[in-house]
């Protein structure tokens, strides 16, 4: 089979530090190729370097086996058919559909130099379609889901009718139908010849659809192996290095008193009728597609939005929560599910962004004291062993996984009771991933209550001791642990009971 | 998604309740001078509103495009200062000039200080707030230097120059014709032409926009070009309309410009604005002033109003963002609970 | 996964904190180059006598700089600072020609100031305002409030007793004002540089929605600081009326600019998150004494105008040039 | 590439301010000489040319006798601005300041400090207050101005009908002197048919005054005169006359400069307009100035001295220190003078 792209050595470095070293890479004609690697081993700078955002240092691409080529913007690779989907959705909010999916590729009148709006939302219209999606083309991105952004992302890639197609985490943020119907569009791609290169954090994805992958780590190439020859553990250890034998390792926690209950909780359009309870010691899972309600749920109950309706309850007494500052005086702590904008202060240190829900524990007598600071902080660096070159390293320049840790450390430091993690592991490579998961138990240990809210249903299943289905803002069922299966939760989760 | 079907009708439907609002707001106010005193609705006091309101128009749309991709241009009263005094020296110096072979000297200059502008911020990176807080501190000195403080007076225009403003083309007073024909020109530059888009694109998502390809560096400088050029523009036929040019002249005009942004509805966060509401802006704005000049206001509280009426249209705003937004959200589903209560 | 924007900001943040080291170093060197500058052209003028004298005409802008600062870093601009000055002066004016003791004037003055800052910040947090429109809208207000009560007056003959505060003809060694310039500097920098809501307000500055996640009164502390910043406004307006001893309309005109480039020139952030008082300080100084610097040499005002410009432009550019460079050595070492 | 753009950037830059300088300090060194006092002359604000045909007449009294002299001022107009050039000007040890003021009280501090410090102030155009001065020069009564420009108006509009006045800034000393003057002149039965409809500020800036003028006209369209306080309002309200073609239903006149003037004179829009003679102004200022230095001059009342040359004022250019109107101590430049189309040609040749 033809190689449409062949990547021989790249190396590539930011202001000192090497993110690519001599990595090779190919890409044959009609076959899905899965790139793989923790975070910060340079599977981003790879991307960007094929779709010309980066220029390599040294190394060759070569195209159709042939070609030699070198892209200095991204309207380089998008001329040569390379086209990407980017993980965070990067749209324009007040655009509309059309525009967003042809922006800098209009077609324009040859005299006038107008635009041709017919024609431009004709041919989305067609792309749209071909997705066996319902919308319209005029409509504004801003009053998308999320979901449908990332559609939107997927069409303009289609635009391009790209030879190579580039797909850094599309499914990090959508429902399992989503990437299914996802998956169904890669594999029609795939049947008319199209090269895909998709990116991953979930393992079962890359068995799913890939047919080759590559692994790289810490900017170093590692291998390309066939998807049939090999199994997860494999992967697993090419990419950390070490083999994880156990992935969720669910330690048995007796279950003590109901702390947390919530009973009717309304807000008009996000969630209805919202009750449950959560005991010391007790992992809730929280099931349900993006966009169910899970999080609105969770920012009701922290004090970032107001409920409409219903009450909260804390050690049996009613609390009103106005100010996630009441929230975390009451011994309530929310983890984000996006750090970088919910999470942490990015371009200050470790030590600033983990003592912030407890700063004044650092002051005596008005001034802040370096050394306590220290104290405090060094205590969690140590315990989440959270790799970095000092207490004084900037948050930002840390690896996704690390950034995690600090932003679960915050949480933590805050010593809260009942401790709500939304989706703790999202984009975080497989090594970190395991570390959380300890962390959690160890948390259940030690008598906290804690909410877990994750996409990942296996993650669910293996960590909670309780399963809640939320779906279209309703608690749709609620599993004892030995009721669950991955059936069950999907179905309720997609609205489908079998009751 | 059952959500999406109804959102744009609530969307375009608040979209409208802005520029509906200004024009509203317009109507009323109109018709309550109007009646304070019948001498509003004269043809004469048209003319010198409107007059004095075109060139609000066209500056306050240059701005537009400024703050559109984000930024802000707070130095075109400088600049139309600048333009205007260098202007009347050269006319002063040769009267024979033609008045059009002037403007063009006027466009020359002001394209000048946007190209400055446009360097610092563009090339220099510099933010355009403060960038432009700059300039407008050395573009008004520059002024006082070229008119080695000799003011350009009344016995320095020439009849054509005078006939800039004063003139008619095909019947309506040159100053608005200029007006109409650049706000016909920026309507479909910024909603019909690929670097129009572009404008907004940037200014909507600046990462997304360099993933496509759009030079940050071309869209900066275009706009603060054109910004600057429009109040190259505005100078001389600001010159024009009042026979003079001076060391003050046009000070602190940029506060007007960005107000009728401001009240036209665009958004200082960049992305979002339109022709229409700037010029529905600018004509409230100019309304607002002539107005308070005809119902015999005392001049000191013009101040406090103008201040109060800006207040006033960003509360509008913000309130109407937030009922959207709740809208949005409310309609995002509906409960078989609510349904039937 | 870094997205590049991400990855941008790595190198930024590694300029910048080695950049900021050195930015109150440039500075220095700067100002110590302006005095060496003033000590050669003038030197029978360059007597410390003098340039503490020098300080008064300044000292109304700095003090002023100190607050915005702090403001500026945790992510607003309050632009009606000047117009405050110049409402609480005449209200101040006002109210002691209309009988109130000298002492309650001037309190009530300030008050005036705390209100006005109060009303933006409330405006502003509450109802989700980009602040530079707010305080656009403000400016007017407040600078109209002072000519709806005087009007074409002034409130003259104010007792010479209230003059020293303005130091134009007390004869101690060391103005008042500045003194008040550095009393202030001190308190500003420890609230910044050491205290807990100096560490809030770095917090705010750099992301707003993680700090409120964490439990931090975001909106609480922006308006503190707002309110902080006009009540010192108001204090700058009254020690400018005790200056010129007659209350009037028009004073601080423009001083919001002036305000501005102080502080951005003392390398703090206009997006948030970034700075020091230290900075701010030093930059309150050297454009003060280019300014007397430039007088002195009897050069024009609207070049001394021009010349401030260009200083800031250069001192913006700096950063961006540095890190042209820096990148540029760094990819020849690969 | 980028990276030179930027560095060229600043040079350009650094080189263009670096001329600025060069520039600013060459103008400062006009008229500097070795010996003689070292004379500052503060006008009410920088690029205004009433107040730059004033420092003609200085320049020409400081050659005269052989004395250096230089002008700085606000250029925004400004209180503030003002008192941090007196200020400067304290530490420069000038011989002597001669200034315009911007605020009769405002300035009285730092003049006062300047006569502490051992330099006299000599006030000219607007007074700073008494004790902070050794004399002003008063370019004409505020009396004889404002009933003067009190009657030509009337004459214009014979005795009767509308008329707005059209004034400078709200705080101007002046100004406010002259129109209580006017309205005290109007008190007079004979101008029972005459009303005064409004009074407007322009700011003393051209397009303001333009668009208050225009305004006035608007808001009483049966306005027979607009009577113009300031040599800014003046012209923009013959300009806007003119512009809108009502020459001979609406007559303005007021204070102007003859150069500005002439081609309303000669349009008819202002036939007649009045002033004292700026130059001469400058000139008498600056001599006493130097016989102040010379402390030949100490203000008192009766003081009397000679001049070079003869003025408008006094052709046998002797002048006597006499009794202000607010019972300070003045000199006196002389009766207001009345420009009309017989003299403007001439005057508008020389200011």
């Amino acid at each position: 089979m033809k190689r449409l792209l062949e990547l021989n050595n790249i190396t590539k470095s930011f202001t000192g530090t090497k993110a690519l070293s001599n990595v090779s890479f190919n890409l044959k004609q009609g076959e899905i190729h899965a790139l793989l690697g923790e975070n910060g081993a340079g599977k981003s700078t790879l991307i960007k370097i094929i779709t010309g955002i980066h220029q390599p240092d040294e190394g060759e691409m070569i195209l159709n086996g042939v070609e030699k080529v070198k892209f200095n913007t991204t309207n380089d690779s998008y001329d040569h058919g390379i086209a990407a989907i980017y993980q965070d959705a990067s749209v324009f909010e007040n655009l509309s559909i059309a525009e967003n999916i042809f922006m800098g590729h209009q077609r324009v009148n040859k005299i006038t130099r107008n635009i041709k709006w017919k024609d431009l939302y004709s041919r989305a219209e067609e792309l749209i379609e071909s997705l066996e999606v319902k919308i319209k083309p005029t409509t504004l991105v801003k009053n998308l889901s999320i979901a449908e952004k990332q559609l939107v992302e997927i069409v303009k890639a289609l635009s391009a009718n790209a030879k190579i197609l580039i797909m850094d985490e599309p499914t990090s943020s959508l429902t399992k139908e989503e990437i299914d119907h996802l998956f169904k569009i890669a594999k029609k791609l795939k049947s008319e010849g199209t090269g895909i290169i998709f990116i991953s954090h979930r393992l079962e994805e890359v068995f799913e659809i890939a047919d080759r992958v590559t692994v790289i780590r810490d900017g170093q190439f590692i291998g390309t192996e066939n998807v049939t020859d090999i199994d997860t553990n494999k992967l697993v250890q090419m990419m950390v290095g070490r083999s994880i034998d156990n992935f969720y390792p669910k330690s048995e926690v007796e279950i003590k008193e109901p702390i947390l209950a919530v009973e009717g909780l309304c807000r008009k359009g996000e969630f209805n009728n919202v009750s449950f309870q959560v005991h010391e010691g007790e992992i809730l899972g929280m099931s349900g597609l993006i966009g169910a309600g899970r999080t609105e749920i969770a920012c009701a109950i922290y004090g970032i939005t107001r409920p409409e309706g219903g009450k909260i309850l804390f050690n049996g007494k009613e609390i009103s929560i106005n100010h996630p500052a009441e929230a975390l005086e009451a011994g309530i702590a929310y983890l984000s599910e996006s750090r970088g904008e919910f999470g942490l202060v990015l371009p200050l240190d470790i030590m600033a962004n983990i003592t912030i829900p407890v700063l004044k524990e650092t002051v005596k007598a008005g001034f802040i004291r370096k050394n306590i600071e220290k104290k405090m902080t060094r205590e969690y660096v140590e315990l989440l062993d959270i790799r970095c070159s000092g207490m004084g390293q900037k948050v930002e320049s840390l690896s996704g996984g690390n950034q995690q840790k600090v932003a679960i450390a915050k949480i933590l430091i805050a010593r809260a009771k009942v401790i709500i993690l939304d989706e703790p592991t999202k984009g975080i490579d497989v090594g970190t991933k395991a570390a959380v998961h300890e962390l959690v138990n160890e948390l259940a240990k030690a008598g906290k209550a804690i909410i877990l809210i994750s996409s990942e249903i296996p993650e669910l299943i293996g960590m909670s001791d309780r399963i809640l289905v939320i779906h279209e803002g309703k608690i749709v069922r609620d599993l004892e642990r030995k009721n669950f299966t991955q059936e069950r939760i999907l179905s309720a989760a997609l609205g489908e009971l079998d009751s | 998604m059952p959500s999406i079907k109804n959102i744009p009708e609530v969307l375009t439907k608040t979209i409208k309740q802005r520029e509906f609002a200004v024009l509203l707001v317009n109507i009323i106010l109109i018709i309550i001078v109007g009646i304070r005193n019948p001498v509003f609705f004269t043809l004469e006091n048209w003319k010198d509103l409107l007059m004095y309101g075109s060139i609000l128009v066209f500056i306050s749309i240059g701005q537009m495009m400024t703050m559109v991709t984000g930024g802000i241009d707070l130095s075109v009263g400088s600049i139309l200062a600048f333009a205007g005094m260098s202007v009347g020296i050269i006319m002063r110096e040769n009267p024979s000039f033609h008045p059009l072979l002037l403007t063009f000297f006027g466009v020359l200059i002001g394209l000048g200080c946007g190209l400055f502008n446009g360097l610092l911020i563009g090339k220099g990176k510099i933010p355009p707030l403060i960038a432009t807080l700059a300039t407008l501190s050395i573009f008004r000195g520059m002024v006082v230097l070229v008119s080695r403080s000799r003011w350009i007076v009344y016995g320095d225009i020439t009849p054509g120059f005078k006939l800039i403003a004063r003139g008619n083309t095909l019947g309506i007073n040159n100053l608005m014709f200029a007006a109409l024909i650049i706000a016909v020109l920026s309507y479909y530059f910024l909603n019909h032409t690929m670097t129009g888009r572009e404008i907004y694109a940037y200014g909507d998502n600046k990462l997304a926009a360099k993933f496509v390809g759009i030079s940050r560096m071309r869209i900066e400088f275009i706009v603060y070009m054109i910004s600057g050029v429009l109040a190259g523009l505005g100078g001389v036929l600001w010159v024009s309309r009042v026979n003079t040019a001076q060391a003050s002249t046009a000070v602190g005009y940029e506060m007007q410009t960005v107000a009728a942004c401001v009240i036209g509805g665009v958004s200082i966060y960049g992305g979002v604005g339109s022709v229409i509401g700037v010029m529905l802006g600018a004509l409230l704005f100019s309304i607002i002033l002539n107005a308070l000049e005809l119902i015999g206001i005392v001049d000191f509280w013009k101040m406090s109003i103008q201040g109060l009426v800006i207040l006033l249209a960003v509360i509008f705003d913000a309130i109407i963002a937030h009922r959207t937004k709740e809208q949005i959200r409310k309609q995002r589903r509906t409960f078989d609970a609510e349904s039937n209560s | 996964m870094p997205n590049p924007i991400a990855e941008n900001k790595m190198i930024d943040s590694k300029n910048k904190t080695s950049f900021f080291m050195r930015w109150e170093f440039i500075l220095i060197v700067l100002l110590v180059l302006i005095l060496a500058f003033i000590a050669i052209l003038t030197p029978d003028i360059f007597t410390l006598r003098n340039l503490l004298d020098a300080t008064i005409t300044f000292t109304e802008k700095s003090i002023l700089a100190l607050p915005m600062a702090l403001l500026i870093i945790s992510g607003v601009i309050d632009i009606s600072v000047a117009s405050i000055s110049a409402m609480a002066g005449v209200l101040m004016g006002v109210f002691f020609k209309s009988g109130v003791d000298l002492g309650t004037a001037v309190v009530l003055g300030l008050l005036v100031g705390v209100a006005a800052g109060f009303f933006n910040g409330v405006v502003i947090t509450k109802l989700k305002i980009p602040s530079i429109v707010v305080t656009l809208a403000t400016m007017l207000i407040y600078r109209g409030v002072g000519y709806i009560l005087l009007g074409d007056n002034a409130v003259r003959n104010l007792p010479e007793s209230f003059g020293v505060l303005g130091g134009a003809y007390g004869n101690l060694f060391i103005p008042i004002q500045a003194i008040i310039f550095f009393v202030f500097t001190v308190i500003f920098g420890i609230i910044l540089q050491l205290s807990s809501f100096g560490r809030k307000i770095y917090i705010i500055g750099n992301n707003e929605h993680a700090a409120l996640y964490s439990g931090l009164h975001v909106d609480r502390i922006r308006i503190i600081l707002t309110t902080v910043t006009g009540f010192v406004a108001a204090l700058s307006g009254i020690l400018l009326t005790s200056r010129i001893g007659s209350a009037r309309p028009d004073i601080a005109n423009g001083n919001e600019m002036m305000v501005i480039t102080i502080v951005l020139l003392g390398g703090v952030s206009i997006y948030g998150g970034k700075g020091t008082i230290p900075g701010v300080f030093l930059s309150c100084l050297i454009l003060g004494y280019i300014h007397y610097g430039l007088v002195l040499l009897r050069i024009q005002e609207q070049v001394i105008r021009i010349a401030t410009g260009g200083l800031l432009i250069i001192a913006l550019l700096i950063p961006t040039v540095v890190e042209k460079i820096r990148s540029l050595r760094k990819i020849q070492y690969e | 590439m980028d990276k030179k753009i930027g560095i060229l950037l600043i040079l350009v830059l650094i080189a263009g301010v670096g001329l600025l300088f060069a520039g600013g300090a060459g103008e400062a060194e006009g008229g500097a000489e070795a010996e003689g006092y070292t004379l500052a002359w503060v006008p009410k604000g920088l690029g205004h040319p009433y107040f730059d045909s004033c420092y003609d007449g200085a320049k020409e009294a400081a050659a005269e006798y052989g004395d250096e002299i230089f002008e700085v001022g606000p250029d925004d107009w400004s209180v503030e601005g003002q008192i941090s050039v007196v200020e400067s000007l304290i530490d420069q040890k000038v011989d002597c300041i001669g200034i315009a003021a911007n605020d009769m009280d405002a300035l009285a501090p730092v003049c006062k400090k300047a006569m502490e410090a051992g330099i006299p102030v000599v006030g000219w155009d607007a007074a700073v207050a008494p004790d902070a001065r050794v004399t002003f020069v008063n370019q004409a009564s505020f009396e004889g101005l404002g009933r003067g420009m009190a009657q030509a108006m009337a004459e214009l509009v014979d005795y009767e009908g509308q008329i707005g006045i059209l004034s400078a800034t709200p705080q101007a000393p002046n100004q406010r002197k002259w129109l209580a003057w006017v309205k005290e002149e109007y008190t007079d039965p004979k101008y029972k048919d005459m009303e005064i409809v409004d009074v407007v500020y322009g700011d003393d800036m051209s397009e303001k005054s333009y668009d208050k003028a225009l305004g006035l006209m608007k808001a009483y369209p049966d306005l027979k005169g607009i009577l113009g306080l300031s040599a800014v309002a003046t012209p923009a309200a013959a300009a806007a006359v003119t512009d809108k073609g009502m020459i001979g239903k609406v007559l303005v006149t007021g204070m102007g400069i003859p150069s500005t003037m002439k081609n309303y004179v000669l349009e008819g829009s202002c036939p007649k307009f009045l002033l004292w003679n700026t130059i001469d102004l400058g000139y008498v200022a600056t001599s006493i100035m130097h016989k102040v230095c010379e402390g030949e001059f100490e203000g008192n009342l009766g003081d009397e001295i000679k001049l070079g040359r003869a003025t408008l004022g006094e052709p046998d250019s002797v002048y006597e220190v006499i009794e202000g109107e607010d019972g300070d101590t003045i000199v006196l430049l002389g009766p207001p003078m009345a420009f009309d189309e017989s003299n403007i040609e001439k005057w508008a040749a020389i200011f």
